[in-house]
C-alpha cells in the first residue's frame, strides 16, 4: 500500500490525460468525468498520505540504466514538505476542476482542456513527489508544456498563441540555468537524489565559488518558473488562458514550484551567503516592482497576476533570508486565497460575458453577493488583515527578514502596504459604487459548481493560518521551523499598520470614482520592461539571427561553396583554352613540356 | 677517321634532331613539317649507327641489332610517309590548303 | 649536312627545302659509310634520297604549293618555337657534355673489310624474323591505307 | 534474414524500373521491410554484444580480407528499425507523382535499400558502398520532382556528398593501412574481436582521424560543411527529405561510433594547430552547428528551411555525445540518432502534406491550420516537442544522456564549456520551432488553410507510429538502451 | 592446346582473308565481313584460355626472344580482342553515318577495308602486349599507330575526320620520333634492346645518370603521348572529336591500354637504378597530378559528349599515372600496381565501350553528339538511357560498378605510397567527375526530348550492351576473377 500510494497519486491524472486526449476526446462529458475522477483519486491519495507514517516513504523506478556509472531514477518521495504541496495541488486542483465544468461548459474543445488539465496535474504532482533533481527537471519541463497547452487553449486568438510561446520560452531560459546547475551538482557530487546530495554536500562546500555558481544556476530555474525578475514577463500575459487555469497554475501551484524547489534544495543554498543574498534581493525587488505595477492595472486578472508576482517575490525573499519554512507557509496560505481571488474574478468575468476591465464593472456587491463576500475575504487575507491566513504567513517572513536584513524587511513592509492598497482599489472599483456598464448592472451569481469552490476556499483562507490547522498540515518540526525566528511584537504591529494605511488610502482615493484618478504611466506600463525586452530580443537575437542567416547564405554558401565550384569551373575553362586547335600550338606545348620535364630531370 | 669520338656523332645527330624539331615548330606548311619529322627520324638513325659502331661485340663486329633497327625505322618511316602524304593529299583535295592555320575547326 | 638541314627549315620554297633535305640525307649516308655501315648507307640513299624524297617532290608538284610568302608570320609562334627548340638543343648539349662514355674513340674492329650486308641480312632473317613479319603487315596496312585514302572515289 | 531484408526493396525497385508494379507494390515492399526488421528486432538476443544474423561471402579480393558480409548488433539494429519505419512513412506519405510514378517509387525503394545495406553490412567496404548507392536516386528525385531551386540543389547535394564520400573512402583505406598488418581487416567483427583500443599507435591515429571526421562530417553536415543540407532538403520531394535527413544522414554518425571512437580513441588528444587538439576543433565545429546554425534557423521564413536547418543543428548534439567518449554520451548520441531520425521525418512528412495542400511553405502565408487539420497539427506539435527535447520523447532522454556524458569527465578542458554553451541551443531550438508551429498551426485560420483536408486512414496510422516510437523511447529508454549498451561497451572496451 | 602466338597469327590470317573476300564481294552489304570478324575474334578470345603456358627457354632465332606470354601479356591480349569486338559492333551500327562521309562511287564501297583494318590494329596491340624487346615493341606500336592514322582519317568526306587525321598524323609522328630517339639512347647506354638484359645492364651503369634520365624522358614523352598524359595531351580532344566514333573508342581504349602497358614495362628498368629512382617517380607524380586535374576540370562544362569523353579519358590516364607513380618496392596489401592498372583498364574498357556504343546509336539517329542530343533519352529509349546511366555512374565511380573498384584500388595504392599531393588532386578530380558525368544523366532524365521518336537498337548491339552492363555490375561486386586472371 505504502509504495503504491505515491504511484497512484502520480499516475491517475496521467492515465486520464492519455485516455482523454487519445480516445475520449469525442465525448465531452466522458472526458470531464474521467479527469474529475482522476483528480479526486489523487486528492484522496494525498489525504491518505497524511494518514500514513510521518517519516518519509519513497519508491523508485529506473528510467535510464547504464549500470553503475549512470542511473536516472523516477523516484517518488513523500515527506512533510511533500504533503503540504500535495494538499495544495490536489485540493485546489479538485476545486478548479469542479469550477471548470461550468466555466468551460460551452467551450468547443472542452475535452482538450480537461485533458491538458489532467496532464498538468500529473506533471505538477511529479515535481512535488520528485526525490531527485533530474526527475524534478523532467516534470519541470512537462509543467511548462501543459501550461503552454492551457495558456494557448484558445489558440485561434493570436494573443493567446503569443502568450503561450512567451511563457514557454521564458521558462526555457530559466531551465537552461537549472539544467546547468544540475550538471554542476552531478559532476561534483556524483549524485542527483536530494538525500544523496545532502550526504555528499561536503564535496560542494569545499569549493565555495563553485557552490555559489551552482546555487545560482539552480535558482535560475526558480526564477523562470516563479516568474521572478528578470523573467517575470510571461506571467501577466499568461492570463490569456482560461481563468481556472490562471487560478490553478498561475496563482496557486505551478508558479509556486520554484519556491518549493528552493525549499527542497535549501541545504544546498544555505552554505553560500552570496547566493542567498542574491536570491533575497531578487525576490524583494520583484515583490516591490510587481506591487507597484499592480497599482495601475485595469484588467482584473492582471491586477491579480501582478499581486501573485509580488507575493512570489516575497516568498523567494523569504528563502533568501533563510526562512524557507516561512516561505512554504506563505506559499500554502497564498495558494488558497489567490486561487479564491482568481476563481472569483473568473466568476465575475463569466457573469459579465468575458469583460475584464474593472472600470467597466462596479456595483457587483449587490448583484453577485456570494462572489463579493468570498472575494472580500480573499482580499483581506491577501492584504494581511489580522487573523486571516495571509497575515500569519507574511508575518513569519517579515519576522525573519527583520532579523536577517533590514533592507529586505523594509521592502517587505512597503510591498504589503502596496498590496493592501491595490487590492482595496480592486475591490472598490469592482464591487462598490454602481454598475458602469449594462453587463455590470445585470451581473448574477454563478451556479453552485462555481460558488461552492469559492466558499470552500474562503473558509480555507480564513483558517489556513491558524496553528492548529497549519501544524497538522506541516507537521511539528517544520511548523516550528516556520516560527524559528525569535518573536518580536514590533513586526506584527508594523504589518497591521501598513495594512491599515494601504487600505485607508485606497478607500480615500477610489471611493466612488468612475475612472482612475492617478495615472502613473511608468507603473501602468510595467516599467516598460516588456518593451525593453522586445527591443533587446530584436536587437540581439533577431539581429544575430539575420546576420548569421546572411553569412550562411552569402558567405558560407555563396562565397565559399559556390566560389570553390566556380574556381574549379574557371580553371577548367582556362585549361580548355589551351586546346586552341592549332596543330603547331600543340606541338609547341609538347615541346615546352619536354623542355620543362627534361630541365626538372637533369637540373 | 677514328679520332672522331662517339660524342661528335651524337652531337651531330642531336643537332639534326633539334633542327627537325625546330622545323616542326616553325614551318607552317604541313608537308614541310612532315619532312622535318623525317629529319628527326634520321637523326635518330645516325646516333643508332654510331652506337652500333661503338658497341663492338665479342666477335669484334659492330652490333648489328642496331643496324637492323635502323632498317626497320627506315621502312616504317617510308610507310608513314606514304600514309601521311595520302592523308595530306586528301586534305588538300578537301580544303585546297596544306597550312596549319587553316585546320583549326576543332578546338576547345 | 647540318647546313642543309638548316636550309630545309629556312627555305621559303618547298621544293628548295625538299632538295636540301635530299642533300642532307646524302651526307647522312656518307656518315653511315664512315661508320662502317655500308649497307645502311646504301639503303639510306636508295630509300630516302631516292624513293621517299621523290614521293615528296612529286606530291609538292602535284599540289603545286606556292612558297609561304603570302603568309604573314606569327611572330609569337616563331619566337616560341625558336626558344623551345634552342632550349631543347641546349639541354641536349648538356646531356652530351656529361656523357662520359662517349668521350672515348671508337673501339677497333677485328676484321678490316667486313661484309655487313650478309651479317645484317642473316640477323634480320633469322634472329629478327618476328619483327620482320610484323613490319611486313605494317607495310600492307600502309598500302591499304594509301589506296583507301588517296583514291578520288572508292569503287 | 538480412539478405532478404536487403533484397526486398532492391527487387521491388527493379521490377518497378522494368515497368511492372505500382504504388501498391511499393507499399508492400515497405511493409515487408518493416515486418522483417521487427522480426529481427525481437529475435535479436540483446544480452550478447557482437554481431548476430551474420552472413559472409568469400573474400572478393585475393590476399585481402574484404568480403560481402551482413550482420547486426544493437547499434545497427536500432538504426535498421529507424530506417524501416521512416521508409514506411516515406512510402506511405509520399504524394502521388504525376510524371513517372514508377521511377519515383523505385527511387524511394533504392534509397531505403541503400541505407538498409549500409547499416546491415559488417564490412567497411560495403558499409561505404551501400551508402553511395543512394546518391543517384536522390539526384534523380530532387531534380525531377523537387520544388524551388531543385536542379541547383540536386547538383549541390550530389557533388558535395561525392566529395565527402571520396574523402571518407581515403580515410577508410588510411585507417585500414594504419592497422598493423596481422589483424588488418575490413571486417568489423574481426576488428571487434581484437583489442581495438591502442591497436593503432597513438601517433598514427591523427591522420585517419582527420580524414574520417571530415568525410563523415560532410555527410552529416557538420558545421563548416553543412551548406548542402538545407537547400537539398528544402527542395527535395518529401520522401527524399524524410529518408535523407532522417536515416541516411545518420550513416556518418554511425561510422563515427563504429570506427572513429573504438579505433582512434586517442587521436582527439593530439594537437593539430598550436595548442588546439583535434577534439577541440571538433567541439568548435559542433558548437557552430548548435549555436550558429541555430541562429540561422531562427532567421528562416519558410517551414521546410526551418526543419532542414534544425536537422543540421541537432547533429551538433549527437557529435557532442560522440566527443564525450564515454558510455553515457555514446548511448545518448546513439539513441538521439534514432529519436532525431523519427522526429525530423515526421516533421518533413507534415511539411510535405502542407506543401501538397498550400503549395508554398512560407510561414507568413500559413496559419491556423490546427483547426482544419487537427491530426497533422497534433503530429507536428508532438514532433516539435520531441525535437526541442521535451520530456516524454526519446529526444529528451537521449539529449539528457548526451549532456551528462559530455559533462562527466572532461577529456578536454573545453568540453564542459562546450556543453554549457550547447545547453543554450535548447533555448534556441525552442524559439524557432515554436515560432514555426505557431505561425503554421496556431492563430486565425487563413482562408486557404480552413479548407484543408486532414490525413486519413492508414497514413494516420503510419505517421502515428513514428510518434508512438518517439514516446516509447521517451518513457522507456531503458528498453532501447538495453540493445545499445553491450555494443557500445564493446566499442569502449 | 597450342602456342600463344597462334592467336596473333589467326587474327592476321583472317584479316588477310577478309581483305580478299572484300575485294571480290562487289557492292554487297559489307556487314557480313564485320560479323565474321567478330565471330573469329570471339573464337580467338575463347582460344586464349586454352593455351599451353610456360614457354620453352628461348634459343637464338626463335620468336621467344621477343615474345612473352606471361599473364599480364595474355590479359592485355584479351583486352585488345574484346575491345576490337566492341569496335566492330559499333562500326556496324554506324555504317550509314560512315558511308555518308566516305566518297564512294558505289554504296558502302570502302567499308570493307574499314571493317578489316581493326583486325590488324588488334594484332598490333596483341604483339605489343607480348613484346619484351624494344624493337618488336616499336614495330608493333608503329603498326597500331599507322593503322590508326588510316582509320582516323578514313571518313575523309567529313572535314573533321580529315583534320583529326592530320593532327594525329603529325603529332603522332613527332612522338614516334621521340620514342625512336629514346630507344636509340637506351640501346646506346646498354647495348641491348631486350628489356630484361636492358634492366640488368642498367644497374651496372654508373657515371651517366643524366644520359639515363634523358633516355627515360624521350621514351616517357613518346608513350605519354600515346596515353594522353599532360602536357602531351594536345591532340586528344580534337582527334577524339573528329574521328569516327568507333575509332574514337578504339583510340581511347586500345592505344591507351597498350601505351600504359608499354610504359609500365619500359620504366621498370629505370626504377631499378637507385640513383635516379626518386627523380623518375617525382616526374611521374607531377605528370599524374597535372593529367588528373587537367582532364577532369577541362571536361567540366564541355557540351560535346565525344569531346567530354576525350577530356575524361585524359582524366583516366591521370588516374592510371597516379597508380604508376605509386610504384614502391614494398608491395601494397591491395595487390601489385600492375594488377591495379590491369583491373582499371579492364573496367575502363567496359565503360568506354558501353558509352560509345550508345553514343554511336544515339548520334546516328539524332544527328549529333552533343549532350543536348541526349535530352529525354529516358523517354525515347529507357534501355539505352539506363545503360548509359550505368556507364556514367561507373565512370564517375559509384560503388557496385567496376569503375568504383578501379578507383578504390588506385586510391588505395596512392595512400599506401603516401602520395598526398595526388590524393588531394584526386579528391578534386573525383568531385568534378561526378559533376560532368552526371550532366549526361541529368540530360537524359531531367530534360524533355526535342524529338520523341524511339531509338531502334539492333539485336547484336542490344546483347553487347546487356553483356557490358551486366559485367560492369558483376565485376564491380566480384572483381576476384579479373585479379586472379592477372596474377596466376
Amino acid at each position: 500500500m505504502d509504495h503504491t500510494l505515491p504511484w497512484l497519486i502520480l499516475l491517475a491524472p496521467l492515465l486520464s490525460a492519455i485516455l482523454v486526449l487519445l480516445f475520449a476526446h469525442r465525448s465531452k462529458s466522458l472526458s470531464v468525468s474521467l479527469s474529475l475522477a482522476a483528480v479526486f483519486v489523487s486528492l484522496i491519495g494525498s489525504l491518505m498520505a497524511f494518514g500514513i507514517s510521518p517519516e518519509a516513504l519513497s519508491t523508485t523506478f529506473t528510467w535510464i540504466d547504464l549500470g553503475p556509472i549512470f542511473k536516472l531514477n523516477i523516484g517518488l518521495k513523500i515527506d512533510a514538505l511533500t504533503k503540504v504541496m500535495l494538499l495544495v495541488v490536489t485540493g485546489i486542483g479538485a476545486l478548479v476542476h469542479i469550477y471548470s465544468t461550468v466555466y468551460m461548459a460551452e467551450d468547443s474543445a472542452k475535452s482538450r482542456f480537461f485533458g491538458s488539465l489532467s496532464l498538468f496535474m500529473f506533471s505538477m504532482l511529479g515535481i512535488v513527489l520528485a526525490d531527485n533533481l533530474a526527475m524534478m527537471f523532467i516534470f519541470w519541463e512537462l509543467v511548462g508544456v501543459s501550461s503552454f497547452l492551457l495558456i494557448g487553449h484558445w489558440y485561434t486568438k493570436e494573443s493567446a498563441a503569443k502568450a503561450a510561446n512567451k511563457a514557454f520560452l521564458t521558462n526555457r531560459i530559466g531551465d537552461f540555468g537549472f539544467m546547468a546547475g544540475i550538471l554542476l551538482v552531478w559532476s561534483t557530487t556524483g549524485a542527483l537524489g536530494f538525500s544523496e546530495i545532502q550526504n555528499s554536500i561536503g564535496k560542494l562546500t569545499e569549493n565555495p565559488t563553485l557552490l555559489t555558481i551552482t546555487g545560482l544556476c539552480l535558482f535560475c530555474g526558480a526564477v523562470g518558473k516563479s516568474a521572478q525578475l528578470p523573467l517575470h514577463v510571461w506571467l501577466p500575459d499568461a492570463m490569456e488562458g482560461p481563468t481556472p487555469v490562471s487560478a490553478l497554475i498561475h496563482a496557486a501551484t505551478m508558479v509556486a514550484a520554484g519556491v518549493y524547489m528552493l525549499a527542497r534544495i535549501f541545504f544546498l543554498l544555505e552554505p553560500s551567503a552570496i547566493a542567498l543574498t542574491v536570491i533575497a534581493w531578487i525576490g524583494a525587488i520583484t515583490a516591490l516592482m510587481a506591487a507597484l505595477m499592480a497599482t495601475q492595472q485595469n484588467d482584473i486578472k492582471r491586477v491579480l497576476a501582478y499581486s501573485t508576482l509580488s507575493q512570489l517575490g516575497l516568498m523567494v525573499a523569504g528563502i533568501g533570508v533563510g526562512a524557507w519554512a516561512a516561505s512554504m507557509f506563505h506559499l500554502f496560505t497564498h495558494a488558497f486565497f489567490k486561487a479564491l481571488l482568481f476563481l472569483g474574478s473568473g466568476a465575475i468575468i463569466h457573469a459579465l460575458h468575458h469583460e475584464q476591465d474593472i472600470w467597466k464593472m462596479g456595483g457587483l456587491k449587490s448583484t453577485m453577493p456570494k462572489t463579493f463576500i468570498t472575494f472580500l475575504i480573499g482580499t483581506l487575507a491577501l492584504s494581511g488583515f489580522p487573523g486571516l491566513a495571509g497575515f500569519f504567513s507574511k508575518d513569519a517572513i517579515l519576522l525573519s527578514a527583520y532579523h536577517k536584513s533590514s533592507g529586505i524587511f523594509v521592502v517587505g513592509l512597503v510591498t504589503s502596504l502596496l498590496t493592501a492598497f491595490y487590492m482595496t482599489r480592486l475591490l472598490i472599483v469592482t464591487f462598490l459604487g454602481k454598475g458602469r456598464t449594462e453587463a455590470a448592472k445585470h451581473g448574477h451569481d454563478c451556479p453552485a459548481q462555481m460558488t461552492l469552490p469559492l466558499i470552500l476556499l474562503a473558509v480555507l483562507s480564513v483558517i489556513a493560518g491558524y496553528p492548529i490547522f497549519a501544524e497538522f498540515v506541516f507537521g511539528h518540526e517544520n511548523f516550528h521551523a516556520v516560527h524559528a525566528a525569535p518573536h518580536t511584537i514590533l513586526v506584527p504591529i508594523l504589518a497591521i499598520g501598513v495594512f491599515i494605511i494601504g487600505t485607508a488610502s485606497a478607500l480615500a482615493i477610489y471611493k466612488g470614482k468612475n475612472n482612475d484618478p492617478i495615472r502613473i504611466s511608468l507603473f501602468s506600463n510595467r516599467f516598460y520592461i516588456d518593451e525593453f525586452y522586445a527591443a533587446l530580443i530584436a536587437g540581439t537575437q533577431d539581429m544575430l539571427a539575420s546576420l548569421s542567416g546572411w553569412i550562411d547564405r552569402y558567405l558560407v554558401d555563396g562565397v565559399i561553396v559556390r566560389g570553390l565550384s566556380g574556381a574549379a569551373q574557371g580553371t577548367g575553362y582556362l585549361f580548355r583554352l589551351l586546346q586552341f586547335g592549332n596543330l603547331q600550338g600543340y606541338a609547341f606545348l609538347f615541346g615546352a613540356g619536354v623542355v620543362t620535364v627534361l630541365y626538372l630531370l637533369i637540373k | 677517321m677514328n679520332q672522331l669520338t662517339l660524342n661528335n656523332y651524337l652531337l651531330a645527330s642531336g643537332l639534326l634532331f633539334t633542327l627537325g624539331f625546330a622545323g616542326v615548330l616553325l614551318r607552317r606548311n604541313i608537308i614541310i613539317i612532315f619532312m622535318c619529322l623525317e629529319l628527326m627520324l634520321n637523326a635518330a638513325n645516325l646516333s643508332l649507327v654510331a652506337f652500333s659502331r661503338f658497341h663492338v661485340g665479342a666477335d669484334g663486329l659492330p652490333n648489328y641489332n642496331a643496324q637492323v633497327l635502323v632498317f626497320f625505322i627506315i621502312t616504317v618511316a617510308a610507310a608513314e610517309v606514304a600514309v601521311g602524304l595520302a592523308i595530306i593529299v586528301a586534305l588538300y583535295r578537301a580544303r585546297q590548303t596544306t597550312h596549319v592555320e587553316d585546320i583549326q575547326s576543332l578546338k576547345f | 649536312m647540318l647546313a642543309l638541314g638548316v636550309s630545309v627549315i629556312l627555305n621559303r620554297d618547298p621544293v628548295a627545302s625538299a632538295l636540301s633535305l635530299v642533300g642532307s640525307f646524302v651526307c647522312l649516308a656518307a656518315l653511315f659509310v664512315g661508320l662502317d655501315a655500308f649497307f645502311i648507307g646504301v639503303i639510306q640513299i636508295l630509300v630516302y634520297a631516292g624513293a621517299v624524297m621523290v614521293l615528296f617532290l612529286f606530291i609538292i608538284m602535284l599540289l603545286d604549293l606556292r612558297s609561304e610568302k603570302r603568309r604573314s608570320f606569327n611572330k609569337l609562334a616563331i619566337v616560341g618555337g625558336v626558344l623551345v627548340s634552342s632550349a631543347f638543343g641546349a639541354e641536349l648539349m648538356y646531356v652530351l657534355s656529361s656523357f662520359n662514355q662517349g668521350k672515348h674513340p671508337f673501339p677497333a674492329l677485328s676484321v678490316t673489310r667486313l661484309d655487313d650486308v650478309r651479317s645484317v641480312g642473316t640477323t634480320l632473317f633469322t634472329y629478327f624474323n618476328l619483327p620482320f613479319q610484323v613490319v611486313g603487315i605494317l607495310v600492307l596496312v600502309a598500302t591499304i591505307g594509301v589506296v583507301v585514302l588517296s583514291r578520288r572515289e572508292l569503287k | 534474414m538480412l539478405t532478404i531484408l536487403l533484397l526486398v526493396p532492391i527487387l521491388g525497385a527493379v521490377s518497378l524500373l522494368l515497368g511492372k508494379g505500382d504504388r501498391g507494390l511499393t507499399k508492400i515492399c515497405a511493409l515487408l521491410q518493416t515486418a522483417l526488421t521487427l522480426t529481427i528486432w525481437f529475435a535479436y538476443d540483446r544480452t550478447k554484444a557482437g554481431y548476430q544474423f551474420t552472413f559472409a561471402s568469400d573474400p572478393l579480393l585475393p590476399g585481402l580480407d574484404l568480403r560481402f558480409s551482413l550482420g547486426v548488433d544493437g547499434l545497427s539494429l536500432l538504426l535498421l528499425l529507424l530506417s524501416a519505419f521512416v521508409s514506411l512513412a516515406a512510402v506511405w506519405l509520399a504524394p502521388k507523382a504525376e510524371k513517372r510514378p514508377q521511377l519515383y517509387d523505385a527511387c524511394i525503394l533504392l534509397i531505403s535499400a541503400g541505407v538498409t545495406g549500409a547499416f546491415a553490412s559488417q564490412d567497411l567496404f560495403f558499409f561505404y558502398a551501400f551508402h553511395e548507392l543512394a546518391l543517384i536516386p536522390t539526384f534523380l528525385m530532387i531534380g525531377l520532382w523537387g520544388s524551388g531551386e531543385r536542379q541547383a540543389a540536386a547538383w549541390k547535394i550530389t557533388v558535395y556528398l561525392a566529395l565527402g564520400s571520396i574523402i571518407l573512402l581515403i580515410g577508410l583505406v588510411d585507417l585500414f593501412l594504419a592497422i598493423p598488418s596481422p589483424n588488418r581487416s575490413f571486417d568489423l567483427v574481426k576488428l571487434q574481436q581484437i583489442e581495438m583500443h591502442h591497436l593503432i599507435p597513438v601517433a598514427k591515429q591523427l591522420r585517419p582521424w582527420c580524414f574520417l571526421t571530415v568525410g563523415f562530417g560532410i555527410l552529416v553536415s557538420l558545421f563548416p560543411f553543412h551548406s548542402w543540407a538545407p537547400t537539398g532538403y528544402a527542395s527535395a520531394p518529401t520522401p527524399v527529405a524524410m529518408l535523407h535527413s532522417g536515416v541516411l544522414k545518420k550513416f556518418g554518425l554511425y561510422g563515427m561510433l563504429r570506427l572513429v571512437v573504438p579505433l582512434l580513441p586517442d587521436a582527439g588528444k593530439l594537437p593539430v594547430y598550436s595548442n588546439w587538439t583535434a577534439m577541440d576543433l571538433l567541439l568548435l565545429a559542433l558548437l557552430g552547428n548548435i549555436l550558429y546554425i541555430g541562429l540561422v534557423t531562427i532567421a528562416q521564413r519558410k517551414l521546410d528551411y526551418v526543419i532542414a536547418y534544425s536537422s543540421v543543428m541537432h547533429m551538433g548534439y549527437i557529435f557532442l555525445g560522440i566527443a564525450s567518449l564515454n558510455l553515457i554520451g555514446l548511448t545518448g548520441s546513439a539513441l538521439l540518432m534514432f529519436a532525431h531520425g523519427l522526429s525530423v521525418a515526421a516533421l518533413f512528412a507534415v511539411a510535405g502534406a502542407i506543401r501538397e495542400r498550400e503549395g508554398s511553405l512560407s510561414l507568413d502565408r500559413l496559419g491556423g491550420a490546427a483547426k482544419s487539420v487537427p491530426f497533422l497539427g497534433i503530429c507536428f506539435a508532438m514532433a516539435t516537442f520531441a525535437s526541442i527535447g521535451l520530456p516524454g520523447f526519446a529526444n529528451f532522454a537521449s539529449e539528457t544522456m548526451v549532456f551528462f556524458g559530455a559533462f562527466k569527465d572532461p577529456g578536454s578542458s573545453f568540453i564542459r564549456t562546450a556543453t554549457i554553451l550547447s545547453l543554450w541551443g535548447v533555448v534556441i531550438s525552442a524559439v524557432y520551432m515554436l515560432r514555426a508551429y505557431k505561425s503554421a498551426f496556431l492563430g486565425a485560420p487563413t482562408e486557404s488553410s480552413s479548407k484543408w483536408a486532414d490525413l486519413t486512414g492508414s497514413s494516420k496510422l503510419v505517421l502515428g507510429s513514428l510518434i508512438t516510437l518517439l514516446l516509447l523511447g521517451g518513457f522507456f529508454p531503458k528498453y532501447f538502451i538495453s540493445y545499445l549498451k553491450p555494443t557500445l561497451e564493446l566499442a569502449l572496451r | 592446346m597450342f602456342p600463344p602466338i597462334t592467336l596473333e597469327i589467326v587474327v592476321l590470317c583472317f584479316g588477310l582473308l577478309l581483305l580478299l573476300v572484300e575485294s571480290f564481294s562487289n557492292g554487297a552489304d559489307k556487314r557480313g565481313l564485320a560479323k565474321g570478324g567478330i565471330a573469329v575474334l570471339a573464337l580467338v578470345f575463347l582460344g586464349s584460355f586454352l593455351l599451353q603456358t610456360n614457354p620453352p627457354t628461348p634459343e637464338p632465332g626463335s620468336y621467344w626472344n621477343f615474345y612473352s606470354a606471361d599473364p599480364s601479356a595474355l590479359f592485355f591480349k584479351r583486352l585488345a580482342l574484346l575491345t576490337t569486338i566492341g569496335i566492330l559492333i559499333m562500326a556496324i551500327d554506324s555504317q550509314e553515318t560512315l558511308a555518308k562521309s566516305i566518297p564512294a562511287a558505289r554504296p558502302n564501297a570502302g567499308l570493307g577495308e574499314f571493317y578489316c583494318l581493326p583486325l590488324f590494329t588488334c594484332a598490333g596491340l596483341m604483339f605489343m602486349a607480348s613484346a619484351k624487346d624494344l624493337i618488336l615493341a616499336f614495330v608493333a606500336l608503329e603498326l597500331v599507330t599507322i593503322s590508326f592514322y588510316v582509320l582516323v582519317a578514313f571518313t575523309r568526306g567529313s572535314a573533321a575526320s580529315l583534320e583529326a587525321g592530320v593532327k594525329y598524323l603529325i603529332l603522332g609522328a613527332l612522338s614516334t620520333g621521340f620514342i625512336v630517339y629514346g630507344i636509340t639512347w637506351i640501346f646506346g647506354l646498354t647495348g641491348e634492346t631486350n628489356l630484361q638484359s636492358v634492366a640488368q645492364k642498367m644497374t651496372t651503369i654508373h657515371d651517366s645518370d643524366t644520359a639515363l634520365l634523358f633516355a627515360f624522358l624521350l621514351v616517357l614523352v613518346g608513350l605519354g603521348f600515346k596515353i594522353a598524359a599532360v602536357p602531351f595531351q594536345g591532340w586528344v580532344p580534337d582527334v577524339y572529336q573528329g574521328a569516327p566514333t568507333p575509332i574514337t573508342a578504339f583510340l581511347s581504349v586500345g592505344s591507351k591500354s597498350a601505351g600504359v602497358l608499354l610504359l609500365l614495362r619500359v620504366i621498370q628498368p629505370f626504377l631499378n637504378v637507385p640513383s635516379i629512382q626518386n627523380k623518375v617517380l617525382c616526374i611521374l607524380t607531377l605528370m599524374a597530378g597535372a593529367t588528373v586535374l587537367f582532364g577532369n576540370l577541362a571536361a567540366l562544362n564541355q557540351e560535346n559528349l565525344k569531346r567530354m569523353l576525350a577530356y575524361s579519358s585524359i582524366g583516366h590516364a591521370g588516374y592510371l599515372l597516379v597508380a604508376i607513380a605509386s610504384i614502391r618496392s614494398i608491395p601494397s596489401p591491395f595487390g601489385t600496381v600492375g594488377a591495379t592498372i590491369g583491373f582499371y583498364l579492364f573496367g575502363y574498357m567496359l565503360m568506354t565501350l558501353l558509352s560509345f556504343m550508345i553514343l554511336t546509336l544515339v548520334s546516328s539517329q539524332s544527328r549529333g553528339d552533343d549532350i543536348q542530343h541526349f535530352n529525354g533519352l529516358a523517354k525515347r529509349s529507357p534501355f539505352l538511357a539506363s545503360a548509359l546511366l550505368v556507364a556514367m555512374a561507373s565512370l564517375a565511380g559509384i560503388p557496385f560498378t567496376v569503375g568504383f573498384y578501379g578507383k578504390f584500388l588506385i586510391f588505395a595504392q596512392a595512400i599506401g605510397a603516401q602520395q598526398y599531393l595526388l590524393l588531394g588532386l584526386g579528391i578534386v578530380a573525383v568531385a568534378a567527375g561526378f559533376y560532368f558525368y552526371f550532366r549526361v544523366i541529368a540530360a537524359m532524365w531531367w530534360n524533355e526530348p526535342s524529338v520523341t521518336t524511339p531509338i531502334a537498337v539492333p539485336g547484336l548491339t542490344r546483347t553487347a550492351i546487356a553483356i557490358l552492363v551486366v559485367s560492369i555490375f558483376v565485376f564491380g561486386v566480384f572483381p576476384k576473377p579479373i585479379m586472379l586472371l592477372f596474377q596466376q
